[in-house]
């Protein structure tokens, strides 16, 4: 085989890789886009009045995942399954921003940590590897941490529409999360990083709870609140 | 060939004639670039001064004066544009955005924000580019009479940008009205601003690449005056009232939160 | 001795060194766990719950000090103990970690800083250099600032959980260490950069003490507060 | 002169320069130091018996300016007055520092903002650069809105103190303060966030009228005043 | 129009102008290629045996031209016309580099500048903006400084492959294009730092000149020479 | 399941992935190590004497391979196949620079481009994905660049050697490499960039040509040279 | 003076540095527009038929110097002469240009090195801080190192041009200048990197040197010279 | 609890007096330091200055004068380095490391380039600490008798850095060499620095971060020694005959270019 053969083949090699990643890409491009119409839909509870509307948000949003479903389900299509982590790059981004939303359907629906199978669920994703396309522990735990930040900001706007009770509840959660993570033994990754920023999530809610303690208003909650 | 080396010979090959000429079209284009970049400079800083004269009424009872000028200020800033259409007049305006992008984007920004102050709501594309119409001067239509109305369009992108930069302002406002103790308008803005932020959160990453850098921004922006309005509703929780040693003993009696507030 | 030599020769001090090294890393990281334990322990005294348990949490990260101890106990073999310099990167942030957790315990237990000779003497290592594996002036401070910083989310905390004499005796206390902190000469390094926190620290609880006194709650714990 | 005398003669420039920066850089160290104990001085207002003592504090801040006075005047015999701007960014920080203790010194004194002029003399250095060693704008103006900060902190801990009146004041000259800045055509510099943060010491001083007014705490005051 | 519609007005904005530049993307990607095809024919030249097929070269490079014609004229369906600077970046690079090869095929075949009129004949392309897809000033020159580092690799093979008049005339032709350049005003952008290399280039070739006068081969050219 | 059991479920997962990656990354240290001993095998070739040893120490860097091929082998045996991308990174580096001296033995053997079939051969590994541990085509590629600046070294060294037939064989061989490489149309990635570094070995290589050319020390490489 | 008079006064300040920046801009872009005048008129001296005009060149550009000296007269009206290191930074790299041109003059005249006074002169500045805009040691020994590399450059151009005398008193010259700059103990900046690059100009002249002794060139050159 | 916070009594609390004693011993700790870089600085400069003087060595007939004056600015800096080993009497050397490790490399690099200057081979790291053998002054032994002898131990690191930077001085000797008309030093140094080379990447990045850091710089340095020593072969390969214009024709009768180089 002559030099310009060995690469004219070569280049066959390249060719179908960049095919692949152009393909994955505009199906990677599809979900985002569907990921930020359930964002949009679920942001409307930080709204003062969006917090009567939770259960039919979080409807729409379980709607909108049957979409995310069959992109994934096309996702799949496009590469042989063994070279998921070749891949993974592409959508690791999308797919955490997933999972963070789902999490935060299944939070406001029943106010409990999603398991990372429920997740797989509802993305329609594996949870082992060996069953195809599936959810890295790393990457659940990614967007776990997004909702845990996206829960700060409700304790605050829980109370600006004078839900006093809600941040009890929220804070008592993260504090389990906390505990959670605290059993963890994280490398020193983007992982590790995102969890240093949990802490912060902690504390702010620490001190919406101390704002309504110390005025008094945080007393109300005890007798109706708690799961 | 040594003929060619002698300097005053150089003068007249063909390849030195054509570099003259390359010479003179790149200097009109550095020109009119360097004139475009004076123009935007003072755009932006006659804009930022408009703004900063805008954040003047969160702390005065009689907003109309500020209002005024700021409106004289803006029309001092559109003839600027104005020059810069005129600039443009022929050319692709493309070629020569990045030297007046800036101003362009502060300029929306000041605009949208006398806008919001007036009318709480969105300034639109449309609305920003139907006052960037310009008639000509008497001079010019001398020259070549017919087309009498000149328009300056400001992009999607540099209007987007500058709406992202307005929600700093905004936020601003926010907390410089917490600390003249207006009530209303952080809870207005927080709204407004949530609604700027799930637009631009919808967007995404689709649009230009500064946008994405921005978002970060926003976002702290939007926590900044969640946080604001969570402090007016905490604090306006609590009764007015001499001496609150006791109010453990009498919490039932607790109104409202909800009135506290208005 | 050939260059050839001279670089086999340089080799072996080089493999030595990576080996010491491996060593070092697999112990701090089992040490690192622990202190996640005791973390997770004390933890408990932000929660309303918690308060009243403190001595009992103390009394349980005491005896997890004892597996502390054993650890660095392992750790003192790997190395000669007049290189301890060389090594101290590796473990200086759990070392700190540590100081940290001890002060904590010894603050909760008696409202008192904890002298650097408690430190040691609980973490099973010597002030003195000469006398082998010791505790750095610098890495103590650094263990005193964290347990600042958990201080003001305790002040934070104390009034979540109904105890508003907590938050003044606290402010005292960072005070005294505030000013401590400001006969030192510190130069532009890490330790700098965490004191440079304590103002926060130092601002937070102070606002904490504002929010009691305007609400006429400080007065209270002036006649039963104090130790 | 030979190419070998002529290079000796240079190579003596070279040599001065590093001496002239070793030489600013002590005096530097020395005033940073003196910068630092006034502070302590000036820190004891914040203490609840510190109220009193404030013109005694600032008395015995007023004693140690003499000491800073005296370091810069021996700066000034460390290089030629013309290259003020070559060596600037070496007591840069430092003048600020010095800048916000003069300040503050002036306003526990007066509240009254200190003028250029005034804090020039303290300092015993000029207003104007044509005179000497003297204060720049952007210097200036660094310096008043770490005051800014300290003000904001103050208001806090006078109604801690029990002095409600105080916070009236701070806001009053915090507001004149804002006002001046907002005249300013500030770029994009280090001034320009700095003077962004001063809008959070406005808006927190604001938060504690508020709380006193809505107590009726801040009209009481303004006849009496003081515990 | 409410914050909503605006939003969506605008995204629509962004969706078509993406489109526009994945269509602008693909047609630059074949275009890139056929400039690689051209630049592989020319690349011979280099070759010691290549010297006599210059003609022949050229001829083919020639032909394949008439392909970049066509996918130029395929680009420039897809976006209006006056927006030409909107999507510049896109095709900028094969821009320069087909500049390039078209002023590197007319010197060989008659040692003279293309002038900017004959590339965009070559090219199918307008010299006059207003005319159409168009040539810039700066892409012409930047093509033109690419060549000439291409003709100081000229000048040393030529060498290789025994034609010792060669250098001579390409370093008349150099120094001619480097008068050109210094008469122009260059900013301090891509242009400028492209020209910076051109003094590498003169230099280079000024050495094999070098080379053969000291070696009396330069003579011999100087009565064959010349075109 | 509570979430301490779900978190220390997921804990497994992630000490069972560190554990591999320590695996693997001894391993990868190991073969590191191996191929520095090739290279300084290979490197004596540079030395004016190395030139009449290139066959002996060819056959001495074929049995270091045997060495390689069983590191090689005990990686495979530390993570399942089908996660070959997702511990890509470990290995990416030793595998280029194996690659890279495979091909400079093939080339001092045989002065002929080694082929990826080949080169799998003396690494041990596969040529095709789906048969298991296999040789990306980019790193293939990667280490043929390598190769190619170590023979722009080795030209420059056989003229000091006194061997002024090599470099012609190299300039053909390094052209007909340029070639190929131009057939290819990769991506803005690391390949990409040493790719353009192949430029400047084509030019030193022709430089060193051009200097025996001018010195009439080629030609008498045209009667013996060439393959 | 209200706070509000100050900070309009302040305001003043802010505007006039800005001015003054801009100001200075423009007359050094005029200054770098005469400076490439320069150097244009002594370029030709690298050209075979310039070596018999360099006195007229000399001339000519002795003249355009007047333009410089006008322009740095002007440049000095723009800002306060003790504000010099304030805005250096704006004029540095055209002042050393400018020190280069006077440089090479001096050179071309005289085969000498200018002094700092010379250039001084021909520039209308001072070489003593205190007399006003001056010349600073390291601007100065930047503009001499820029005039090495033409030099080398010369040397090369002079054989061309059939001078084979001229090479060898370069040589002694930069010989000397090289002894001179190994005398000074230079800093780890910019100028220890320019400096690092006179070595390869000495390596080059030594070179041509070499080339014409083994030819006995330089013998011959040596009592005739020229051609 | 309101006594702590006077200022008067504050001073005796024992946190105080605690912090008095950290004063106490940070101060002492970072003079030391300080006086350890101040050391590590001059013996930077006076390394320096003693590789300035011995690039030298390539210009001049005779090198005696050279390296006895650089053996002597050498003995000036060991005594520094006695300073510092006298600094580090009982410490933790490790704990002062960063303070002085530049100029113990800077030291390492001048006294290996008179050492390869002088015997042509590379300074082993023994030979290095052997000299680093220091005498206690008179008045320190009448204070503590005993231990007469302080020694200085260039750790493996600092020995590896400093010779890693002597590879760029050898190559600007070997430059200078070429421009000076040496032929020997180059081909010499050319073999020794390949041998250095070798060394290192046999190392690779087992060694200290900073060490990988410079093999960028070593594989530059060689190169250019590779460079200039091919130019000589080149060059010299040439027969030095006037006018060179029929070579082409005695092409032929080339000499052997081995022959050309001694
Ligand atoms: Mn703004
Ligand atoms: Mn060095």
């Amino acid at each position: 085989m002559s030099v310009t053969e060995m690469f004219g083949y070569i280049q066959g090699f390249l060719d179908a890789d960049q095919e692949t990643r152009e393909d994955i890409r505009k199906v990677v491009q599809i979900l985002e886009q569907t990921a930020r119409e359930i964002l949009t839909v679920l942001q409307s509870v930080h709204q003062p009045s969006g917090f009567k509307e939770i259960p039919n948000k979080c409807a729409k949003a379980r709607e909108l995942f049957c979409t995310v479903r069959t992109h994934i389900a096309d996702l799949k299509t496009k590469f042989p399954m063994e070279q998921y982590y070749r891949f993974h790059e592409h959508w690791r981004f999308v797919l955490q921003r997933s999972v963070f939303l789902a999490a935060f359907v299944v939070y406001l629906e029943s106010e409990a940590l999603v398991t990372r199978e429920e997740v797989a669920k509802i993305l329609g994703i594996e949870v082992v590897r060996e069953r195809g396309f599936h959810l890295d522990v790393e990457d659940y735990l990614a967007g776990v941490l997004i909702m845990a930040s996206e829960l700060s900001r409700l304790a605050v706007n829980s109370v600006t529409a004078g839900d006093y009770n809600r941040p009890l509840r929220i804070s008592n959660f993260i504090n389990e999360l906390d505990s959670g993570f605290r059993l963890l033994n994280l490398k020193n990754d983007p992982l590790r990083k995102r969890y240093d920023g949990l802490k912060y999530d902690v504390k702010k809610i620490e001190e919406v709870v101390y704002d309504l303690s110390i005025r008094g208003l945080a007393k109300e909650s005890e007798s109706g609140g708690g799961k | 060939t040594d003929a060619a080396q002698d300097e005053s010979a150089n003068t007249c090959s063909p390849v030195m004639a054509a570099f003259k000429v390359f010479q003179q079209e790149l200097d009109v284009k550095h020109d009119k670039y360097e004139r475009l970049v004076k123009l935007s400079r003072d755009i932006t800083i006659e804009s930022k001064r408009t703004i900063f004269l805008l954040h003047r009424v969160t702390s005065v009872p009689d907003t109309t004066e500020i209002l005024k000028e700021a409106d004289t200020k803006l029309d001092g800033v559109r003839q600027k544009i104005g020059q810069i259409a005129e600039e443009l007049r022929g050319e692709d305006i493309y070629q020569f955005h990045r030297a007046y992008t800036p101003g362009i984007q502060e300029y929306v920004e000041a605009v949208s924000f006398l806008h919001y102050i007036r009318q709480r709501s969105l300034i639109s594309l449309e609305e920003i580019n139907a006052r960037l119409v310009f008639m000509r001067s008497e001079k010019d239509v001398a020259e070549s009479a017919g087309a009498q109305v000149l328009t300056f369009q400001v992009t999607p992108s540099d209007y987007l940008l500058g709406v992202a930069d307005l929600t700093g302002e905004l936020m601003r406002m926010c907390i410089s009205s917490v600390g003249n103790g207006d009530i209303d308008t952080p809870f207005q803005l927080s709204q407004f601003l949530r609604q700027i932020h799930d637009g631009f959160s919808y967007i995404g990453n689709t649009g230009p690449y500064e946008v994405s850098k921005k978002l970060h921004t926003l976002r702290q922006s939007l926590g900044k005056v969640e946080d604001a309005c969570y402090t007016l509703r905490v604090r306006g929780s609590e009764i007015p009232k001499h001496m609150l040693a006791d109010v453990f003993s009498s919490r039932t009696a607790l109104i409202d939160p909800e009135e506290g507030v208005v």
